[in-house]
């Protein structure tokens, strides 16, 4: 593929237009009268684009050239310039991959004949919002990286209210509109300061800054601020759950599986601009990075909406990334090149991982949703036999994001691990390694949560009449999950050809560091981790086959389930979902409060009474919404000066020149 | 070649013989005569001489549940080294691809079990994800202190490693990690105080209650695996516990053999001397074998 | 040609006094709007010089504010047709006259290097305006008219005194007595210290309240609450941007006497408490035409900071004139549909606007955003030049407070704005006979547009007008 | 002469006190009227003869002694209300502000770096005296009137200052000012007018419906 691309034109330039394609192929359906066609053709011009761009992406990958060209603008902020190196090229691959996928989603999932009111739109801002990520990774001036960042945000919101008449769509709205303004407000500062040191809006060249130069961390604690807040790393992460619930579910696969790698992508930026970053940044990244993950997945054990907890389990995702970051960033500081390796392999590893399998889940839960029509786990159930495709991807999905073998995501979490532990014959670092237990602990948290929400949502029987008919999804929603679960396999498998994927970007960033021999000797392990995976395929396979052949001697019947001698078992007793996650919540009581209203019962036969339970924002409901209050009340005390009394505000006037007069003199 | 092939033998043929061994000790401690040794074996063929029954509610996963439970264990016990002998996989960092494939068995069994839909069996599922999620981190503060100590990332280096020369120089430390361990081996393989295998209360059961709907061929395939994985798990914390290595294979094979029926035995010794706890108390007992391990770790590396 | 400038509103003002059919004045208005656009653009392209004894002078400033002032004018012409026609039910010849007059005196302003003859087509902008903000003839607006009209002459008579102030100084320094700025600058040397001084706190203030810096700015929610539309637009985009050039003037001045350094950090302090204020009275606000009127408050505010500030962020300053004139043209036209539309302007009564008016509803939306320093509108270029050059310079608690202000600001606004253009329309609300026309919704799209264009791209001509403009008040050295 | 304008000056400041301390308007509006007379004299005694002098005489007489009086009388009768009651600040306490003032604008003006020509008139002092009486008026009555009034005194101020340089300054802006002070009164008057119609009152503190609430 490359070399047959090498000689043609430059894959850069193959790149650029492939995204300027996907940002404008929602234009033509905003002016065709009838609906359906516009859709579908954003779908097809998409797809195309993302088979272009996506071996021009792996090409720049692997060539460590980087060619910049020069964007002719006409502000006042020097030129601006445009170029794509290992590390944009890697978080570009999500980018077209996902998009792509997600629009091929929406013509099965948002069928433009039933949504007339917002398909439009959807489209429209779903294309502007992917081209916006793809452009935001080639920008290298600031003030143009804002500008792509800012675009990318409001069509983001813009996607989250498709349908703003529900009330809790459009609060989730404000609540991330404030969020990412805050954020950007960061940027500013960011921006600015960065612009002090070099005197250029141009980005720095890798290593070319020291953080000993003043305000080094200042400007490095604004890059995380602003660039956090877009990633969802605690405690910035409170827009994340209720925006991601309420957009529609393919572009919810977008925001978590590609727009918060952008957050991502602006720290990684950042950090690669120092080649020597003390160790206080590794500190605060990695303490940042591990309880995002473990507070996310205790929030996303505790929810009762399927689309929250796959957000929450995101805010997870995102922490274990920035925990990577940090150790890499760590390793950096004490020159321990093998941290550095294995910090840095690992968190950009599970980028990859976390923008295949989350993609997988958003657009199963949206299978789901289209399927049972509702969000609420509580009310569904056994609708593994009413989609048994739709279940064995979403269980692939499951599979991996607890990262569990032989599926990607232990492969990254793999590869921390052996980080974690690579410090323990050292002396300096050695505490990292307390980092193990805990992410073994956010394994296990994540395993409860997943087996909830699967359990609840395809095993067993129905749980209410609710759900409308269930059936299985159309193929342009399933091929899009089927992509995404058979790369989830393929890197579980074959995980040293992930780490070679992985590698030009290591290098880009620490350029003056050598990995052969590192990456070399961990590229074994891999293979021995892909052999034991192989193993335990074969084992499952022939243990199968045993066991079908002795099923075939015996006699088998069917029944309904033992309801241990109770014999008038319904469907509403099963474990639901609050139910089957009640303990567990219950040890983490302190963290994540669970409020449940339950009926006073009292006599021998009390009336019927309704029990009801709700997963409190901690952070947002007893922090910030307070705060806010607090603010209103103030400011509506402040604004008794406009009581419109003529001569009082004569007085204000004269005041203010009494002053100016003394302070003239 | 031949310790590999010995070791494979031993990981399929000796398992049941634990539980048999289990079920003697007690029935000695209630002073009744007990089954036979090896009952445990007769059970698993009687089962797969038995034909099956499937819930109506259930689906492929439910079948799934018992093979997926055997075959993680096995691969566990692939990685896991006999006494002094190296298992026959093992590479840096096998001992992270040994905890979490417990985690894919339990996966699979967990949902196996809702997928009966049956009130108490998700109830078990749920009691195990809580109180396995719990034990994660003894285990991972347990191979810290070992990697420490041996200077090793694979099980191989570091269990080979612990001898009675270990005891000498890091004895309080080793002393903490078997209290820990052995409370996760007992929760792991649901054995009093944790759990009990052979009551029929259903609401006090947590692994037993979750196959409850498994029958014939399955639930063989169950009964094995869970003594595999005691097997498994049991020959970590005898490697912990009792490290004596003589240079002669066949002398270390046997003491292998003899401290593994010794495990066995004191196993049968808790079980009748103790009483199943409160659920309520079970994470509190946890929580405190991590806390165990977490000093032994906190131990070795200051 | 200069001349035309200020005759032709005039003539076009006696025309639409003398027409008789409401309908036709719209028209009439609009066409002379457009011809006055056209001078403009022949007197940018080919500048006429100074008139003997120079009292008439367009230089680099004056063409912005003249430039920012005529293409909003001409919008605000274009919409009164559509408006209008919705407003039938009164005669609209005070308006129409009181637009054209009030243009003329704008003009005047922006060409004069006098500032005796400034001062006075400044107070003339402000009485042209009073009966216009009376349009609607209600007790509401006679109060504002009322507050609007005392404040700002009594800011203006300040302004005087400073005028008398300095010209005493000349005096008193015995150089030839003048109100020129040029001959003001030449002997800002000798001129006496502490006149001068006093001279820059009176007119500081003048201006400053004819601008709405706080708190001075009492008048603004009552005049751009209770005016139609379009003359908040003219009030907001225009005649603000006039007194901003007043200052500028001063400024200048200040330059030359080589003691900027008080002027600038009264700007600086006055601008940043107007922050504050709008700030504080943005949130919650439960008139959106009030909510407009605190907006203009904060953006005048971000002006004086940029000036204050200098360096850099004169430029931001000077091209904020253009972006904020623009802007809040946007937002001010399509306020003024949605007030027609739902009859009311307390935001509990308006809901889901882009249901009901799907352009007039999406205008507002993009104009909150626009104003809000979101790229890629044009304000966002002058507020980011302002809080980068801010930190550029070091000065980092200005540049902290500014962000922190424009972000509370933001979320204000955010709170106020999106619940009114988003969901459905309450079933109980108010119907009237408007629709979305292309009349009443082109302007400000265009408007948008242009918005949107000068915060991509700044053609090179406008760049270069801005540099030069940008030298006359770069700090000598 | 310049002597007579000195105690020209000082029955201005007479005046000032008079519209501080009376409470009925019709007194105050002719206090006013009388004032603006005694201005329009004054740079007839100030200044050689010219037509130009003349001009601004005989239009600072019309308009301050005779237009506005009448236009403020119309409104005050339209809007039959006689006197301000209840004003911000009692009548006395404004007196005796206003002396403050015009003792402090005395030894401040002592202060001033003025031309040794204007150094022994008071000129300044009276000037600023009147300026500080006007912002008195304005922000002590509530009522609309007696504001347009305090706003006219404010004007007086600045003119008593304006005679400084009259010379020097061109006839245009002197015209312009007052021009624009015929002007603003003109149309404050029209609104007034408009006000009692619309509320049957000229007091301000009724106008107060537009509030941040």
């Amino acid at each position: 593929m490359h070399s047959s691309m090498q000689g043609l034109f430059d894959p850069a330039l193959v790149a650029l237009a492939a995204a300027l394609v996907i940002g404008s192929a929602g234009i033509p359906g905003l002016f065709l009268r009838k609906p359906g066609p516009g859709q579908v053709f954003s779908a097809a011009v998409t797809i195309l684009a993302a088979l272009a761009g996506v071996p021009a992406t792996l090409q720049l990958l692997f060539s460590n050239t980087t060619t910049t060209y020069i964007l002719e603008w006409n502000l006042p902020f020097g030129p601006c310039e445009i170029a794509i190196d290992s590390l944009s090229a890697f978080f570009m691959l999500p980018v077209f991959l996902v998009s792509a996928a997600g629009s091929l989603f929406a013509v099965g999932y948002w069928p433009a004949a039933e949504h007339r009111a917002n398909e439009r739109g959807l489209t429209f801002f779903s294309g502007l919002l992917a081209s916006s990520m793809a452009i935001l990774l080639m920008a290298r001036n600031g003030v143009f990286f804002i500008m792509v960042w800012e675009v990318m945000a409001l069509s983001a919101y813009f996607l989250i209210v498709t349908e703003h008449e529900r009330e809790d769509v459009r609060n989730a709205g404000v609540v991330y509109l404030i969020a990412t303004h805050a954020g950007t407000a960061a940027l500013f500062v960011y921006f600015s300061l960065l612009a002090a040191r070099t005197g250029s809006f141009l980005l720095p060249a890798n290593g070319s800054l020291s953080a000993l130069s003043p305000f080094a961390t200042f400007i490095a604690l604004s890059a995380f601020t602003g660039f956090g807040a877009k990633a969802g790393i605690m405690p910035l992460h409170t827009w994340l759950p209720s925006a991601h619930a309420n957009a529609p579910s393919h572009v919810s696969a977008v925001m978590s599986g590609v727009m918060l790698n952008m957050g991502l992508y602006g720290i990684f930026r950042t950090l690669s601009f120092y080649h020597d970053p003390p160790l206080l940044w590794g500190g605060i990244l990695t303490l940042c990075g591990i309880s995002s993950a473990l507070l996310g997945i205790i929030f996303a054990v505790a929810q009762r909406d399927l689309k929250r907890l796959l957000a929450c389990s995101s805010i997870e995702n995102i922490g274990i990334i920035t925990t990577g970051l940090g150790v890499a960033m760590l390793g950096v500081s004490s020159h321990t090149t093998t941290l550095a390796y294995l910090g840095m392999a690992g968190a950009l590893l599970h980028i990859l991982n976390h923008s295949f399998f989350k993609p997988l889940l958003f657009l199963g839960s949206g299978a789901i949703i289209h399927a049972a029509g509702t969000r609420e786990m509580n009310l569904m159930g056994g609708l593994g036999k009413d989609m048994p495709r739709a279940a064995l991807l979403f269980l692939v999905g499951s599979v991996a994001i607890c990262g569990i073998p032989p599926l990607n995501g232990f492969v990254s979490e793999f590869l921390l691990y052996l980080g974690f532990f690579s410090q323990l014959q050292a002396d300096s670092l050695i505490f990292l390694v307390f980092l193990a237990p805990l992410l073994a602990l956010v394994g296990g948290v994540a395993v409860v949560a997943f087996t909830k929400l699967y359990g609840s949502v395809f095993l067993g029987s129905s749980r209410s009449s609710a759900m409308s008919h269930p059936h299985e999804p159309g193929v342009t929603m399933l091929a899009p999950m089927t992509f995404f679960a058979l790369l989830c396999l393929l890197v579980g498998f074959a995980p040293q050809l992930a780490l070679r994927l992985v590698s030009p970007a290591i290098t880009m960033f620490f350029p003056d560091l050598n990995f052969a021999a590192v990456s070399t000797e961990y590229g074994a392990i891999l293979s021995r981790l892909s052999l034991s995976g192989v193993l335990l395929l074969a084992f499952a396979v022939l243990a199968t086959l045993l066991w079908r052949w002795r099923i075939g001697l015996g006699p088998v019947t069917s029944a309904s389930t033992w309801g241990c001698a109770y014999q008038r078992g319904t469907s509403r007793m099963q474990y639901g979902a609050t139910s089957f996650s009640e303990l567990a919540v219950s040890v983490f009581n302190g963290i994540m409060r669970q409020r449940i209203e339950r009926p006073a019962l009292t006599g021998l036969f009390p009336a019927v009474a309704h029990c009801s339970d709700h997963p409190t924002e901690t952070l947002l409901e007893r922090i910030i919404a307070p705060l806010f209050t607090l603010a209103g009340l103030s400011f509506a005390f402040l604004r008794l000066m406009q009581h419109g009394q003529m001569h009082v505000y004569m007085m204000y006037i004269f005041a203010t020149l009494f002053i100016l007069m003394l302070w003239a003199h | 070649m031949t310790n590999s092939i010995i070791h494979i033998f031993l990981a399929i043929v000796m398992p049941p013989l634990l539980l048999g061994v289990i079920g003697k000790t007690k029935a000695a401690f209630a002073g009744r005569v007990g089954a036979p040794f090896l009952q445990p074996y007769y059970d698993i063929f009687r089962l797969l001489q038995k034909g099956s029954v499937f819930s109506t509610t259930t689906s492929w996963i439910f079948r799934a549940g018992p093979i997926v439970a055997l075959a993680t264990t096995a691969i566990a016990g692939l990685l896991i080294p006999f006494g002094a002998h190296p298992s026959p996989i093992s590479f840096n960092g096998d001992m992270i691809l040994y905890a979490y494939l417990f985690a894919l068995g339990r996966f699979f069994t967990m949902a196996a079990a809702l997928d009966t839909g049956s009130s108490f069996e998700g109830m078990g599922s749920a009691r195990e994800a809580t109180y396995s999620c719990l034990a994660e981190p003894t285990l991972f503060f347990t191979l810290i202190t070992l990697s420490r100590l041996s200077g090793s990332y694979s099980l191989s280096g570091m269990l080979s490693n612990v001898s009675a020369g270990a005891w000498l120089y890091a004895g309080p430390s080793l002393l903490l990690l078997i209290g820990g361990m052995f409370i996760v081996l007992l929760a792991e393989n649901c054995r009093i105080p944790f759990d009990d295998p052979n009551t029929h209360l259903e609401l006090t059961m947590i692994h037993e209650v979750m196959v409850l709907d498994h029958s014939g061929p399955a639930f063989a395939i169950i009964q094995y695996a869970a003594s595999l994985k005691l097997f498994v798990l049991g020959a970590f914390f005898v490697q912990l516990a009792l490290p004596f290595a003589t240079g002669k294979s066949s002398m270390d094979w046997g003491i292998f053999v003899i401290s593994m029926l010794f495990l066995a035995i004191v196993i049968g010794v808790v079980e009748s001397v103790m009483a199943r706890l409160r659920l309520v108390r079970v994470p509190q007992l946890l929580v405190a074998a991590t806390i165990l391990a977490a000093f032994s770790t906190l131990l070795v590396i200051r | 040609m200069l001349a035309a400038l200020i005759i032709l509103p005039l003539v076009g003002a006696a025309v639409t006094w003398l027409i008789p059919f409401d309908r036709l004045r719209p028209k009439v208005l609009s066409l002379f709007a457009l011809a006055h656009l056209g001078i403009t653009i022949l007197l940018l392209t080919d500048t006429p010089p100074e008139s003997p004894g120079g009292w008439i002078h367009l230089d680099a400033l004056g063409k912005i504010v003249l430039l920012s002032t005529s293409v909003l004018f001409l919008f605000c012409a274009i919409y009164s047709i559509g408006y209008l026609f919705y407003r039938r039910e009164r005669s609209n010849r005070v308006l129409c006259v009181g637009l054209l007059v009030c243009l003329s005196a704008a003009s005047l302003v922006t060409i004069t290097h006098h500032l005796g003859l400034m001062w006075v087509a400044l107070e003339t902008t402000t009485i042209s305006m009073a009966p216009l903000i009376y349009f609607n003839r209600n007790a509401r607006s006679i109060e504002a008219t009322w507050k609007y009209l005392l404040i700002c002459s009594v800011g203006v008579a300040l302004a005087l005194i400073g005028l008398y102030f300095l010209a005493y100084s000349t005096i008193v320094a015995r150089v030839e007595p003048s109100l020129l700025l040029d001959d003001l600058m030449r002997d800002a040397g000798k001129l006496s210290s502490g006149w001068v001084h006093a001279a820059f706190v009176f007119l500081l203030v003048g201006f400053g309240s004819k601008m709405g810096l706080a708190p001075l700015h009492t008048w603004k929610p009552d005049a751009y609450g209770e005016a139609p539309g379009l003359v908040g637009a003219m009030l907001a985009g225009g005649l603000v941007n006039l007194a901003f050039l007043a200052l500028l003037r001063v400024y200048q001045l200040c330059l030359a006497t080589k003691e900027i350094a008080f002027f600038q950090n009264a700007l600086v302090v006055m601008g940043l408490v107007s922050m504050i204020f709008a700030a504080i009275f943005m949130a919650r606000q439960a008139d959106f035409k009030r909510m407009l009127a605190y907006s203009s408050v904060e953006h005048v505010g971000i002006m004086a900071v940029a000036l204050g500030l200098g360096g850099k962020a004169i430029f931001g300053a000077l091209f904020h004139i253009l972006a904020n004139g623009l802007t809040k043209g946007v937002l001010f036209l399509s306020s003024g549909n949605i007030h027609r539309s739902y009859n009311s302007k307390r935001t509990d009564h308006v809901r889901g606007a882009m249901r009901r008016l799907p352009w007039s509803g999406g205008l507002f939306l993009a104009g909150f955003i626009a104003i809000t320093g979101s790229p890629p509108f044009a304000p966002f270029i002058s507020e980011f030049t302002i809080i980068s050059s801010a930190f550029i310079q070091g000065r980092m608690l200005i540049g902290a407070i500014f962000l922190i202000s424009l972000t509370v600001i933001f979320i204000g606004m955010a709170l106020t704005v999106l619940p009114m253009v988003m969901g459905e329309v309450p079933s109980d609300s108010e119907t009237t006979s408007y629709r979305d026309t292309i009349w009443t919704v082109g302007p400000p799209f265009l408007l948008l547009l242009l918005v949107f264009a000068l915060g991509v791209w700044i053609p090179a001509p406008l760049m270069s007008l801005l540099k030069d403009a940008a030298a006359l008040l770069e700090v000598p050295q | 002469m310049i002597s007579i304008a000195d105690q020209l000056l000082v029955l201005v400041l007479l005046i000032n006190f008079i519209s501080l301390g009376t409470s009925r308007l019709i007194f105050s509006i002719r206090a006013v009227a009388v004032q603006g007379v005694i201005l329009g004299i004054l740079p007839g005694l100030i200044h050689p003869f010219s037509w130009h002098l003349v001009g601004i005489t005989v239009g600072i007489i019309t308009a301050k002694g005779f237009a506005i009086p009448m236009l403020l009388n119309r409104a005050v009768r339209t809007a039959e209300i006689k006197r301000e009651v209840e004003p911000f600040l009692g009548y006395v306490p404004t007196l005796l502000l206003g002396a403050v003032f015009t003792a402090l604008s005395f030894g401040f003006a002592g202060k001033l770096p003025l031309l040794p020509e204007h150094q022994n008139y008071i000129f300044v002092p009276a000037s600023i005296a009147t300026l500080m009486t006007g912002f008195l008026i304005l922000t002590t009555r509530r009522k609309a009137i007696s504001q347009v009034i305090g706003y006219l005194v404010l004007e007086n101020g600045i003119f008593i200052f304006g005679l400084l340089l009259a010379e020097a300054m061109p006839i245009m802006v002197e015209a312009g000012a007052l021009l624009d002070l015929l002007v603003g009164t003109f149309v404050m008057g029209i609104v007034m007018n408009l006000i009692s119609r619309e509320f049957s009152s000229l007091d301000t503190s009724r106008l107060t419906s537009l509030k941040e609430e």
